[in-house]
This record gives C-alpha cells, structure tokens and sequence, in this order.
C-alpha cells in the first residue's frame, strides 16, 4: 500500500485507446465550452454550470477501462463518463436547457443525471452523498455475485464531509468491490487543499480505511487508464476498494459565475502547460498515431457534431407542465 | 398462533426474506446478536453473513448503502437501533432516497425500521416520534403500524413497495401488545386506514400506540354514552384522506391525538384535511390532544405528565361533545 | 438609504459584528470570496480570519462547531451555503442544539443562515423550503423575514436571542425587492407576526416570499371589492397564534398560503390552530394554497407550475369569498 | 508523528498523583457496580447502564492532566471526568435515578450530563456528535485567548461515523486546541473493531488529518497520564489537536442488559490480568506509596461513601411534573 509515488506508464496505450480518449476528452471540452462559454451568457442554460475543464482525462481514462455492467457514478466534473457510455451529446445540451428530452426530462439540471440502463447514478447536491451509495452498489455486486466493479468520483473537498468518510469505512469493512477517484483539483469552490484538509495528500487517508492508495497524474490520460485498470482489477478480484488520486487541476472558476480571481493567476500558466488534450495530441504524433492534420481534421468533426446537438436540443420542447406531479411514486 | 408485535415484525421479515432472496437486512449488531431489541434474533443463523449485514456505526452509511444496494434490484432493510439516530442518515433519506425516481426514474425500494416512541424512561434521544421529518418529505412512504397484524402486514408491504418507506415502529408496544396473526399469508396495504372502533359521536383520529390510548378512552367515554369512532392511519404518507373524511362526515366533530409533540405535529394535516374537504359538516372545532413542545423528558414523573393518556382523551372528546 | 434584502442581511450582521466581539461568522467561502450570495463580502476584510472563519466543506462540523463555541460564551452565526444542505448537520441542530437547555440547562445562542426558496431554476436541491423540519422541534426558533426591513431586524435579533435560531432567508428575493431602512438602529422581535395589509373579508397567512404573492393578489381582490387581510407571520417557532386568531376573528375566513409543498407544511398548524381556538367565528373552510407534494422541479414550465401564484390564490380567496 | 509506539512511562507519577488517581478509579468503580449490579437488578434505575469497568484509568488519568479552565467532554464510559470535577456521588445516583437533583434534574439519564459552571459539556445519544461540538469549544478557546484546552473522549467504535471525521479534520485545519481520546475497548455493542473498521488501530487515523497520534496503555493510570500530558501540552502551546487511543477492554456487556455472550470469555480472563486498579494498587504498594492496610482501608472509606450517597439519592424527590414545560426556551 503506497500512498506516494507518482505513476506515469504506458499501460493501456496504443493508437486505438489513443483515438478514443481523444474523441472523448475533446467532447467534452467541446460540450462544455459551448456551454459555459456561449449558451450560459446567452442565457440558454437553466441553473448553475460547472465544468471539467483541463480534468477530461480522468473520467476518459477511467471509463474507457471499465467493463459496460460496471457502475459509474461520477462528480460534477466527469462529463465524459456519460459520452463513454453512450450518452448523446444532445441529450446534454436538453439537460443543462432543461428540456424533456435531457437525461432527467427537466426535473433536475447540469451534471445531476443518471440513467440505470447505462449503470450511471445521479449525484445529488450534497457533496459525497454517492459515496455511500456508490458503496451499496458494490454490495449488491458482491450480493449477487456479479462480476462487476462500482467506480464513484468525488472531489477534494467533498472528502471533508462524513457521508465520504462513512463510506470509505463500510466499502472497506464489508471488502467492497469499488474504486475511489479522487478529482484533485485543488479548489474546493473557493477554499484550497491547504484550508481543506491537514494532510498533504488526499491518498494519505487511504491507511485510515486500509485501503491502497494511489496518486496519479490526473492529467495524462494513460496514467490515468493505467492506474485505473489496476484499481479496477484489484476491486474485481475481491480485493475490496481501491483509491486513486488523481491530481489536476480546476481551469475554470467554480462555476460560470466565479472568475476565480482568488486563485494565483501563475497557477493558471503552470497547470494550463499540462493540458491533457494538448499532451495526449503530442503523445499521439510523436507515436505517430495520428497526424496533427488527422487530429485537426477530428477536431473540425467534433465541433460540427456539438454544433448539431446544440441546434438539435434548443428545438427540444420543455417539458410539459401536466407532467408535473407524475413520478413521485411508482403510478399503478 | 398468537403473536406480539416485535413477534409480528420478525414473521414479515422473515417471510420475506425466505420468499425473495433479493431481501436482506442491514444494520448495527442485527448479525449474531441479533439487533438491540432482538427483531433480527435467529435471523443471522439461518441467512448468514450475505444476507445479514452487520455494519459499522454509521447511519449514513447504512441507509446509502441501501439505496446503492436497491438501485441494482436489491430490497435492502434497514435498521436504526433507535429511531432517533435516523437524524444521522437525514440527508441520504429525505435528499438522495425521497428524489431518486422524481429526478431520473430510479426506483429506491428500499425500507427503513425505525424504533420510535416513548414510555419507556428512554430519555430525550430513545423516544422520539420522528415521522413529521418524513411525512413534510415527497418521495417517502411513512408507516406506524399499532397492531401485531398491522405490523406485520404492512413489513411486508413495505418490502415489496417500491419506493422508500420509512416504517415506524413503537418499541412501547413491542411486547406489550399481542394477538392471534392468520395463519396464512397476508399484506396489509400501504395508505389506507383502519376503523379501529366505529362510533357515531366523534371521531379520535390517531395511530401508533396512541390507538391503545383512544380505544382505552372510547371505552370509558361508551360508558358515558358517548360513542367515539376510532381511525387508526396505520399510514402517515400517502395520507388515507378518504377515511378522514368520511369519518368525520358521519361524527361531524374530530379530535386528533398524537403521542409526538404538538407544534409541526400529524395533527396539523388532519385538521387541515378536515377543515379544506369536510367543513360543512363539522359541528365543533377541530381539536389535538399530543404531547407537549419539550424534547422527550427522562425521568417517570416528567415523561407520565408528557405523555398524552385516555384521561386527556375522555375530557377533550367530551367537552367536544358538548359542544 | 434603500436597501434590498439581501444588503439588510449584511447591515444587521455587520452591526452586530461591530457591537458585540462574541459575534462571529462560520461557514464555506464566506471568508475572501463573501459566500456563495456574497452576503458576507468584505466581511473577511474588514474582521479578519478570526471573526470570518472558512471551514472545509463540513456542513455538521459547522453546526457542532458553533453550537460548541456558543457554550462558551460567543455568538456564532453559521451559514449554510444552500439550506437544502442543513440536512447534513440534521443531527447536530435538531438532537444537540434543539435539546441543550431543556436537558442540562446550557445556552446555545446560534444562530443558523440557510438560503432557501425557488424560483430562480435552482432545481430539486437548490430550492428547498426546510423550516418544516425544523417548526416539529422544540428548542428551536424558526424565522423567515419577508422584507428587507425585518431581514435585517430579524437577524440582529437572532444573533441576541439566547436559544438556537434558523434564519431562512429565501434567496429568490435577495435581490428582487428593496426598501428605506431607518438610519438609527432597530431590531424585530422574534415570535411576532405583522399585518402586511389590513382587511376585513378574508386573512390570508403566509410568509417569506409568499408575502409578496399575497400582497399582489390582494391587489387583484381590491379591485374586485374583496379585502384580503395579509398576515405575515415573520417568526414560525414560536408561532404568533394571538395574531393569527385574531385577523382570522375579525375576518372569519382564512387561506394559508405556502410555498413550502403541501402535505406536513406549515398551513397544517396554522390550520389546527385556527380550528382549535376560534372555531366559532368561521365563516367557511380553512384552506390552503401551496406547491404541489413534489420534489422542486428543475425547468422552467415545471417550476412555474409548482410555485404557488397569485392566480392560484385570487382563485381560491374569490371561492372562499363567495362561500 | 507516531501512530505505532506504546508508551509507559513514569511522568505524573508520584505517591500524590497515585492516591488521587486510587480514590477515583476506585470511586467510579464502586459507583458504576452499585448501579449495574445492585440498583439496576432491583429496578431503582432508570433507562440503560452503560459503565466503564476496566476503563477507569482513562478519564481519571487524563482528567487528572487538566487543569480545571479546561472543557471537558466525557463519553457515555468516563464517570471520573465528574467525580475529579467535583460532582458528588449522590448527584451521581440522583441522576440514574430520574431525581430531580440529578445533573439534568430528570430530564436525562446516565452519563447524559453535563455542567458548564464545571466546563463538563453533555453528550447526547448519537455518538461522535460532541467530536465536532468540542471542536467548537477549542476554536472559543483560541478565539478568546484562553490558556486553555479541550479533551473529548470516543469509543472506537464513534470514529465510524461522519460526525468524528468531520470534527477531527475541522480540528486540525483550524489547528485548535483539542485533545482527542479514544477509548478503544475493542468492541461497540455487539461488533469487534475488525467489523468496524480495516486498519488496525484508531491512531492509524491521525495521519487522515496530519494529527499527532499514540498508542497508550489504557489500562495503567501513570502511562494515560503520562500521554495526556504530553498531549494536552501540545494543544496547550498553540499545535493543534492530539490524539491518543489508548487500549482498553469493555469488562461488561454493552449495556446492563447485555450477557456479552458474543465475547470471547479468553478476552475477558485475559484483561482482568490488566486490572487498572489491581496494577495501580500493586505499583503503590511496590513503590511504598500505600500499605495494603491503607489501601484497604481507602476501599472500606469508599464503599461507605458510596452507601451514604445512594441513601441521599433514594430520598431525593422526583421531579415535580409541574416543572415540565421550564427551560425549553430561555424564560423571560
Ligand atoms: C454538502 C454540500 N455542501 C456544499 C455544497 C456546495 N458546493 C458545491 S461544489 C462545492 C465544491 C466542491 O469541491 P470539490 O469536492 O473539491 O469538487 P470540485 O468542485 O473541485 O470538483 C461546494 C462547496 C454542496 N454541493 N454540498
Ligand atoms: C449514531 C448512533 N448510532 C447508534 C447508537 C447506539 N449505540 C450506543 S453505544 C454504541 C456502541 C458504541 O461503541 P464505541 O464507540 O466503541 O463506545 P463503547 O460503548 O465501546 O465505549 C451504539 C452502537 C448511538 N448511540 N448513536
Ligand atoms: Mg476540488
Ligand atoms: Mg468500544
């Protein structure tokens, strides 16, 4: 159990994992940027917005190592767990639009959506309420003697609250086939790591659960795919939970209405040379998987693809009025 | 064969758990020893480990995981070893539970066993009446069943529900109650009340032990030649309106009793339900006999006076009837 | 000077910042960033890490932490950063807070800001109305200002009174309404309601953003010739039932009106007291007008449907009228 | 910061601190037995009895450390908190017996007491709940410049939940003044640490929090002193909280109802070997601190002391029911 070294290995890697991380992680970069950047000033998107930007690798790299009945619950920032599974980027738009045809038919908005077909669970607002939950899913895993993982995201800061700590401690107890994923961003709306916590890393609370904790670079997809596979696969062998920090960082502020004019604009420059898109593009040449006119001409078809979805949603209707009270319950 | 309460809840679950293998339960020491007031005793033994879960001291934990568990097709039920500690678990019940199928059509079958009530020198945190945190909450079902048969009746349709029940039930009347159960199967259905004693002078809506409580009182108040109907709601949430109502149209007069405290208390949707659907044909005030607006006191002299009696219900019901 | 609410928010804590040195803020982001509504914007400046604590994201470290400060001797005032998120420091507020002075006789004076309300797409968990949860416990004072004026009386109060209080401010008028503030200093008593707006035909009894709701449709009723009496009820617990009584004494009607979802809300006690105490001068049913028993929906067209409006309560107080 | 050594050493001790420490565990234990075994069975106490047999070293020892500015918070197992405070015996009884001139005048039962005019602080049933309350006594503490600490106590089987993972990380971040002592009696109810939690020991959850942690022999007065010194001045100079977990055994079952027939009846011979009060007696005697004659003599003096209290106690009124109403709110 080592709480500390930095895992960077080429795991996972060839030309057609290469191809799909990219298609994900710029999706979602597209997706969101349309939204934060240009529908929310228009005033198109309901609610609040938070995004994932300069994060897609670890929801790409996690999700493209799981297997279809594995259970995802990912944060606020995992957007690309739900394009991996299949999820229109179309329905997206109509979710954030409030629209019927978004994944919750406009009874809930942004990133709180799920669909159990896909085995994707909803958050709710309160930070870290999945983690439990994420926790009794394994169980029914291991109840039911499926062969299957849960994987739940959360990041930094929820792991303050007790619903974490509670969860952590049962998944661990009962040897739970799931894997934490820490999104490490550093910020917590506006509170850093350091007003967050004592410790140095979030791995560091893996020994309080006895479970093995891993930091990784949240910003290489690889790293993240590589570290991923091996939680994954200790979670499935019977191994119980399995923690990955994957550290990165927070591009944006909280939400589209933070200019994060509290963080130091140099850690901006720093992080932004890490750009996960920028480097998995490199890697791509350099391995000669991809030509930069190859990737240019993917990233010409991604926005015409996100330009379509936007258009295709806002003619989505809102949903219908008389609908309002139908679903509380299960009708007869 | 005769049951008593505790007895009647142990059967449901039981039957349950022997019809459906996706049932199981989990909680705090319900394994080997068998839960705090024994419901669960002998359950470990003949389910094992797999199907009775001991857990760590964590409520939250405990009713998350049963909703994670549910959301895969499991039927998990869940144990507070007091009804109070269900505070500690608020948020996953009333926030992830109640708006899972609203939000993105997930079912949470889960149920929730809570032991409530108070009578028994429990103090301020083993005997508190929590329902009105669920019944305020959409998305819950809320059950406080205050007979053996009802009590296993409705454990078992509290499984087999397939949203979120919260099901109340008073350790005051575990084994203090007892009746003979059918020897065949049976359900009691959720949201519907009971006439737990018909009468055509007034009528004493009420659930939980307090049904003792008004059945004791219309005793006394026959005697006098009052005649009280008694409504038993063995259903907080969804509330049986009907039955409400159409008691109080043929009584035209109500007097609602809880044992919980006053203020935010079911007593307030009864009367409001009575006074939006039934106005017409009351013939007096809608009156509350309840517990008094203190935390739930320890000590026998203090909790005797903060308990409502059938001596409070006699005198209400009859200056009600004099009206 | 014309304040909206949420700046008479700010002045009445400011204020107290500056008279009393006990008094302190708690809560996440309040510090540098000024909270999540900036209500606490260039608090941190101005009283420093001290007086401004930012805590990690621990919404029953928060509570604890204040209520353990507050036995003390300080003044904590905590903030939730939504009041749908009260519920994870549930236990902490309504088992230790709500219980300390009944039990063993300490004082907990905190005070707990929650922003809470809708209509503003917040959806199912950014919209909530949870003082219900909080009305059913004994212990607590429940507030929820309606006007800029009483926020900001409301608070100063709340941070003087020496029991726990809950602040709901609802966020959806933060900005949508202003007013003249007195210059000199002022506070509003905890536990009194106002009349809003005289009127003989019919009381409608609301509060927080409802106010508004009733005023405008009174507005419509005038000019119909029906005068609607317009309590606002500013505190919940302890509830002004005298005020209360007495509107509905002299109007022998009542429509309670709630933006609060239905079943469990607070029309149930305004209801239950109504009937109980001034029955006799009823001159038609006791009735409600709230949000339907839903979680809050997200989009536009639902939550317009859900929130109670003023047709809905023209409608209803015309029906009641012409009973 | 060392979560692994055991320390046993011989600061704080002295013929002084023995017999003090002698008259406490001792007085607590007698009060405790008399309750479980005698007014219990003869139906004179109300509510659950939960004791802290062979555990008394723990809060007179760290009490003992205290000085009296500092806020204490007992758990439901640390009687001695109350009787080095001051609280009499009677009061003691009084309270167990819903008298009115128990601590919480009937209101509440047990160890559910507190006082602030003695800086002893209530807990209430849900367990963990005081770990972020005395969190807030250490931030008042800090805030008002006081010179002193705060020493909250916890059951092992308390630090499963949100309540304790949220005190200590706010704790710590907010570097206060707090001292926490685990008593780990190995069992919570029914359930074995092993069911409670995947690491081994409690003071393996310092490091979540970058909190200072030992092992202490919960069961030798000198060595819980010794720690709590070490701790209490840690918090005391400005370096935040400590925590001690010092292992113990719970020689009862759970509750006064509780046969314990779950424990291994090994576990139990075995720890009645580490007597804390035997052990205490032993070293007095070998140190020459007391002759046996003395010890026994302070035995005889206890138990009479104890007679006299329950007598007080049983001619203590009830509480007037016409009080019922009082001190919900603050009266006029
Ligand atoms: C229980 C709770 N408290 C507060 C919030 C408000 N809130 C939403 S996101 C957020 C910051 C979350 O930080 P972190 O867990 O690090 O995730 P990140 O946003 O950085 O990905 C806060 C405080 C919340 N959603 N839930
Ligand atoms: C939140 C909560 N859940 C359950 C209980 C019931 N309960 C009372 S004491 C106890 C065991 C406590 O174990 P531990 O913390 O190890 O303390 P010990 O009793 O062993 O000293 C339990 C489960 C409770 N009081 N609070
Ligand atoms: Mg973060
Ligand atoms: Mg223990």
């Amino acid at each position: 159990m080592s709480a500390t070294e930095t895992i960077s290995t080429i795991e996972g890697a060839g030309a057609a994992f290469a191809h799909q991380s990219l298609r994900f992680t710029l999706l979602m970069r597209e997706i969101e940027d349309r939204i934060e950047r240009k529908l929310y000033r228009q005033g198109k998107i309901l609610g609040g917005v938070y995004v994932g930007r300069g994060q897609e690798a670890i929801s790409v790299g996690a999700t493209l190592m799981a297997e279809p009945g594995d259970m995802l619950y990912p944060s606020h920032r995992d957007m690309a767990a739900f394009l991996v599974r299949g999820v229109s980027p179309g329905r997206i738009f109509a979710q954030y639009m409030g629209r019927a045809a978004g994944l919750t038919r406009g009874r809930d908005g942004n990133m709180h959506m799920g669909d159990m077909n896909l085995r994707i669970g909803a958050i709710i607002s309160a930070l870290a309420a999945t983690v439990p939950v994420a926790a009794g899913s394994a169980l029914a895993m291991k109840y039911l003697g499926m062969p299957n993982v849960t994987i739940c995201w959360f990041g930094e800061g929820s792991t303050s609250l007790g619903h974490w700590h509670e969860g952590m401690n049962f998944a661990s107890v009962q040897k739970l086939p799931v894997v934490w994923i820490c999104n490490n961003n550093q910020y917590a709306y506006s509170t850093p790591m350091s007003a967050q916590m004592a410790c140095v890393n979030v791995a560091d609370r893996g020994a309080a659960y006895g479970i093995p904790a891993e930091i990784v670079d949240g910003n290489d997809v690889f790293a993240v795919s590589a570290a991923a596979k091996r939680a994954i696969d200790h979670a499935r062998a019977g191994n119980g939970p399995y923690l990955l920090e994957c550290k990165t960082f927070r591009m944006t502020g909280h939400s589209a209405h933070d200019n994060a004019d509290y963080v130091p604009p140099a850690l901006f420059d720093e992080w932004s040379k890490l750009d996960p898109i920028t480097r998995l593009e490199s890697r791509m040449i350099a391995e000669k998987w991809a030509s930069r006119e190859e990737i240019d001409g993917i990233h010409a078809a991604i926005v015409k693809e996100v330009d379509e979805a936007v258009q295709w949603a806002e003619n989505c209707p809102f949903p219908d009025p008389a609908t309002l009270l139908e679903d509380v319950y299960e009708s007869e | 064969m005769v049951a008593t309460y505790i007895e009647a809840i142990r059967q449901g679950l039981w039957e349950e758990m022997e019809r459906d293998p996706n049932v199981f339960l989990i909680g705090e020491d319900i394994g080997v020893y068998g839960g705090a007031f024994k419901v669960t005793a002998g359950f470990h033994e003949k389910f094992g480990d797999r199907r009775v879960v001991d857990t760590p001291i964590s409520e939250a934990a405990i009713a998350g995981a049963a909703i994670g568990a549910s959301l895969m097709g499991l039927r998990p039920v869940a144990e507070m070893q007091f009804a109070d500690f269900i505070t500690c678990a608020f948020d996953q019940i009333v926030n992830f539970a109640a708006k899972c199928r609203y939000r993105w059509g997930a079912a949470v079958p889960i149920v929730i066993r809570a032991p409530s009530g108070g009578g028994v020198h429990g103090g301020p945190f083993h005997s508190q009446n929590p329902e009105m945190w669920f019944v305020r909450t959409p998305g819950l079902k809320v059950v406080a069943p205050a007979t053996a048969y009802d009590a296993k009746g409705l454990i078992k349709s509290a499984i087999r529900d397939n949203d979120p029940v919260l099901f109340f039930e008073h350790k005051g009347l575990y084994r203090r109650i007892k009746e003979e159960l059918p020897a065949e199967e049976y359900c009691v259905p959720i949201g519907k009340a009971r006439v737990a004693r018909e009468g055509r002078d007034l009528s004493i809506i009420t659930y939980g032990a307090m049904v003792w409580t008004a059945l004791s009182a219309a005793e006394q108040l026959a005697a006098e030649g009052i005649e009280a109907e008694v409504i038993d709601l063995r259903t907080l949430l969804p509330l049986d309106r009907e039955a409400v109502c159409s008691s109080v149209k043929k009584t035209s007069k109500a007097l609602l009793l809880h044992e919980d405290t006053r203020t935010g208390g079911m007593a307030g949707e009864l009367a409001v339900t009575i006074t939006e659907s039934v106005f017409d044909y009351l013939d007096g005030p809608v009156v509350r006999v309840t517990a008094p607006d203190t935390p739930v006191p320890f000590s026998q002299t203090l909790e005797e006076a903060f308990l409502p009696n059938a001596g409070h219900v006699v005198e209400k019901a009859r200056w009600l009837h004099r009206y």
